[in-house]
């Protein structure tokens, strides 16, 4: 519980951190009708490919800087010699960050797709849907920025991206079962299946990938 | 006791001389086998009705197809290797591997695009196979410039090897697309379980070309981790005496 | 392990890249005693305090620590958000309701400093808010990475003084200095 | 003429800032049409969008680390005691980066909207519209940049994304009026113009704001 | 202006959120002096560096320095790029075809590592690295933070000797320094 008061505390005094990406992802949303001609089923169509990349893209940058900081300050060092735990440590971590941006994104997601299509039945389960793939996309970032902790997001995007594709098949294949009303509920539970696999074994692999980043 | 046996198996040494030893006799025959194959395959076998000449190009496409899967999946056995026995020789499999994984990736989509144009009339789709495949070579460019970003080996073959196991999970992916979703993309046609749905007349001359291909890319890997051993114990003393 | 050895080091030797840094050092550290590592730049004194915290392993040889070690570590980096003012820097070390905090930020003089950022402070200053961690730690070994960079006289005579009685107190200490210093202790030579 | 080799030299040493953002634009064009169904009409309905965004996207990435990093290691205080023009410096800052990224990203621009929509008429402008509309997001952003400097603020974010919308919203427009044969000559000036105002004011605005955060 | 002054300051002061840091400064540096700035932490050494340097601007008074003036400055931040290897970062300097970068990559011992990245390299390897830019100046007045913070004996040894040989080559040196040190140098005490 200290672990994630502490985590709090340094995300309240650095808004930018999940302030930044909560803006990206709005302006992402806000700059898609403005590039297309405002006919409303032509809005619809790109809307959900926009609205998942929105998701990768924001999630990617929140997670940017995750590590960097305390690797370059030294207090990462400090964090594994006296945490007994500290898998569970950046698991608790991942989950801050994903209450502070996961979720106003997902919120942000849901209504955003009922502006656009005007349908409630449509609308709603993008909130669950983005819910869960925020998470997913924040731990396969963290293990990406793991990886190339002092060198830059770069390599980690590219670490990461493949596998971070899947996901977004799946989240296009799921959108087209919902919008014809097909076997919607498998790809939500694919998704927490997967979830529920990665938010253990991601904290595992970085924590880790992380001390062989120290020695 | 099991950990010292693969610990002097696995010795970089003893592989350096069993890999001299053997290294022609593979390259000779793999050689043979390929090149036999596709004499075969390309002089003695009929045009397909369908696909009229085009489909001649699979001897190049497929073996490159499995092998670009199959070589990720021994680095990930390399990797897992590395991490729970530290075996040193398997870290420097992992990174020997990479690039040429890349290559056959790389193969393989040239191939498919190439062979694409007179079968789909077109060169490039988002199809889930294909898509997959693209994606494992990015993967591939990833650890090799993951592995360069260090210059502490120790380290870079840590943090290949977690990479390498996490990034797994695409392998699975690729091979179940083609079943998940209807796509252009052939399904398997050679698997273990059934009998295969290829013309044996087509059948015979692919496998030999699959196992001349494989044959040559295990001499390239073993050529490449003769290098790498090379690069990383040169102040050995036996390197030296070695060179 | 003998009654008060907080930590035994036996027989470590440390490679990178193939270059031996260290050779079959052992040594052991018991309360109530200091041990000075001392050598060139790049002879691998903080490398060796590292293996000793446990973040490095050693190519060969091992570390025993007691079960009661508890290590207060200061390396050459601070540990320190730059962008927080020294208060919420104090609130993250969870040292806000210490109760020898005020003690010691009146020794150090840095009280009116309390909501300036870090960034914003001398580098000596920012050195000593990071000697906080160690003036309020609870921890029976302290290791400490050049403690004594870039603090005035004044400083340095009081951490000397500090470091002293923690030594009378049955704490252990191993720590690396360039700089002279007056802390009874053993003495350890890298050469490579 | 100094300054420009020795920018040229970083950029070159440090790939992962001009290769990235490339890279990451890449990345979404990718992930664009994984999250459609793959009919080839419906992937161009919302294909410029994507594209703009990706653009703009790739061009935050590129900058957001253009000063931090210099700020923070000392390098910027070395840069002003020596240079006799900061400003002239930042511009040619910014020029480097838009030659090392910018162009890169118009070219795949015009590549992948040539390979989603197989019409060259169409897909032929937008090599310079995105030639143009990266600078001028390349100059947003590092203002943007400039002023969070060392903060953990989003000062950066807010003040810049009332900038870059307008420039999204001509980009739209410009895209109609080149699909409908209209007017489409006018969008590029307006661009331009644009264009030439902001690469003169804002080096000179960020040479200030640096300097004041120095002090 | 006279003859050889490099820079001269008039009456400076110095003010930050109204607590006065410094105040009426006045000094002059010519070439082949040196002058060593002390004070505690926090007493505004590096912030009076940085108004010599024209970074910050005094409350009050004026800094005139000579037409000829060209500065070589290192402060307390190395100004290195951490994730570069040593090789790049000379590069970047500049200095890769530096006549006399051989003799002291030598000097300091550093050349095996040309291609290790900074990052890896000991806190006082980094130090003399960029202490490089120090050694291989074309400048005639040397700013100095701290230049001795993390040295070991033998480096300190050598860059004393450095900094003195520029003297008698008429260079000016001013340097603020927590350690002794033996160069031969006017005091400038800040007392707040
Ligand atoms: C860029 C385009 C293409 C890519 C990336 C690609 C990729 C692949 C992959 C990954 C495999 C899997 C091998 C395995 O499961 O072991 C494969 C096999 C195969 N591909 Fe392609 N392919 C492409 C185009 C084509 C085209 C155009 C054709 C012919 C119409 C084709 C025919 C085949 C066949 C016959 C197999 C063997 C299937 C089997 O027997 O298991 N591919 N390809
Ligand atoms: N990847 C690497 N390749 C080669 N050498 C390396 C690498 N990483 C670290 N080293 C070397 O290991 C040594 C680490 O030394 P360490 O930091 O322990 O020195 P130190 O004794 O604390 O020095 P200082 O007094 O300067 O703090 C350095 O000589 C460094 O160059
Ligand atoms: N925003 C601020 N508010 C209050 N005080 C500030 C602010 N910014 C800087 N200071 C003070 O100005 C002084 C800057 O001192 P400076 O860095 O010049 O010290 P120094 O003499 O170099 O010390 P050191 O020996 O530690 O390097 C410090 O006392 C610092 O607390
Ligand atoms: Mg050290
Ligand atoms: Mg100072």
């Amino acid at each position: 519980m200290e672990i994630l008061k502490i985590e709090f505390l340094k995300l309240r005094k650095k808004t930018r951190i999940w302030l930044g990406p909560i803006l990206v992802f709005w302006l992402i949303m806000i700059a898609y009708p403005l590039t297309v001609e405002l006919l409303q089923d032509r809005l619809q169509i790109g809307f959900f490919s926009v609205l998942w990349i929105a998701i990768l893209i924001s999630m990617m940058l929140a997670t940017e800087d995750i590590f960097t900081e305390d690797y370059n300050d030294g207090s990462l060092e400090q964090t594994i010699i006296q945490e007994s735990s500290f898998q569970v440590g950046i698991g608790l971590k991942v989950f801050v960050y994903w209450f502070l941006i996961g979720i106003p994104v997902s919120l942000l997601s849901f209504i955003f797709s009922f502006g656009t299509t005007q349908n409630f039945e449509l609308s709603l389960p993008i909130f669950p849907l983005s819910l869960i793939s925020s998470y997913i996309f924040l731990n396969i970032f963290v293990l990406g920025n793991s990886l190339s902790l002092n060198k830059g997001s770069v390599l980690g995007a590219l670490v990461t991206m493949p596998i971070a594709l899947p996901v977004l098949i799946v989240l296009g294949k799921g959108m087209t079962a919902l919008q014809f009303d097909i076997n919607f509920e498998s790809f939500i539970l694919l998704l927490l299946g997967s979830l529920s696999i990665i938010i253990v074994l991601i904290p595992i692999v970085v924590s880790y990938i992380i001390k062989a980043h120290l020695e | 006791m099991i950990k010292k046996f693969i610990h002097q198996f696995a010795s970089p040494k003893t592989f350096l001389l069993q890999v001299e030893r053997s290294y022609s006799f593979i390259f000779f025959t793999s050689l043979c086998i390929y090149v036999f194959s596709i004499v075969w395959g390309l002089l003695f076998t009929p045009e397909d009705f369908v696909q009229g000449n085009s489909y001649r190009i699979m001897y190049l496409h497929v073996p490159a197809s499995f092998l670009s899967q199959s070589l990720y999946i021994a680095m990930a056995v390399s990797s897992v290797t590395y991490l729970i026995w530290r075996v040193k020789l398997a870290a420097y499999l992992v990174i020997a591997i990479a690039p040429i994984g890349a290559m056959t990736t790389f193969i393989a989509l040239i191939s498919g695009s190439i062979w694409g144009i007179p079968t789909w009339g077109t060169w490039w789709q988002w199809d889930a196979r294909i898509t997959s495949t693209l994606i494992l070579f990015i993967m591939y460019l990833g650890l090799i410039s993951l592995h360069n970003s260090f210059s502490n080996y120790e380290k870079a073959d840590k943090l290949l090897s977690w990479l390498v196991i996490v990034g797994a999970v695409n392998i699975p992916i690729i091979k179940k697309s083609v079943d998940w979703w209807s796509t252009l993309h052939q399904s398997a046609s050679i698997t273990l379980t059934e009998k295969p749905s290829i013309d044996p007349v087509m059948l015979y001359p692919l496998i030999g070309a699959i196992i001349g291909f494989f044959g040559l890319i295990v001499c390239l890997i073993l050529m490449s981790s003769k290098n790498q051993i090379f690069i990383r114990e040169k102040n050995k003393s036996w390197v030296k005496d070695y060179v | 392990m003998t009654d008060n050895s907080l930590i035994i080091a036996n027989n470590i030797s440390y490679k990178i890249n193939e270059n031996k840094l260290f050779h079959n050092l052992s040594f052991d550290i018991k309360g109530g005693r200091a041990l000075h590592i001392k050598g060139k730049n790049g002879s691998g004194k903080s490398t060796l305090l590292r293996i000793i915290l446990g973040i490095t392993d050693p190519t060969k040889g091992s570390i025993n620590s007691a079960a009661s070690l508890q290590i207060c570590y200061l390396g050459h980096k601070n540990a320190l958000k730059n962008y927080l003012t020294m208060r919420d820097n104090i609130h993250l070390l969870q040292l806000n309701n210490h109760i020898k905090l005020n003690k010691y930020l009146d020794l150090i003089g840095l009280k009116k400093h309390l909501d300036v950022t870090v960034s914003s402070l001398s580098f000596g200053q920012q050195k000593k808010l990071a000697l906080l961690r160690v003036f309020l730690n609870s921890s029976n070994l302290l290791i400490l990475d050049e403690p004594f960079v870039g603090l005035d006289d004044d400083t340095h005579e009081q951490l000397t003084q500090f470091l002293s009685n923690e030594l009378i107190e049955g704490k252990g200490l191993i720590f690396t200095s360039h700089i002279p210093c007056q802390i009874k202790s053993d003495l350890l030579e890298l050469n490579n």
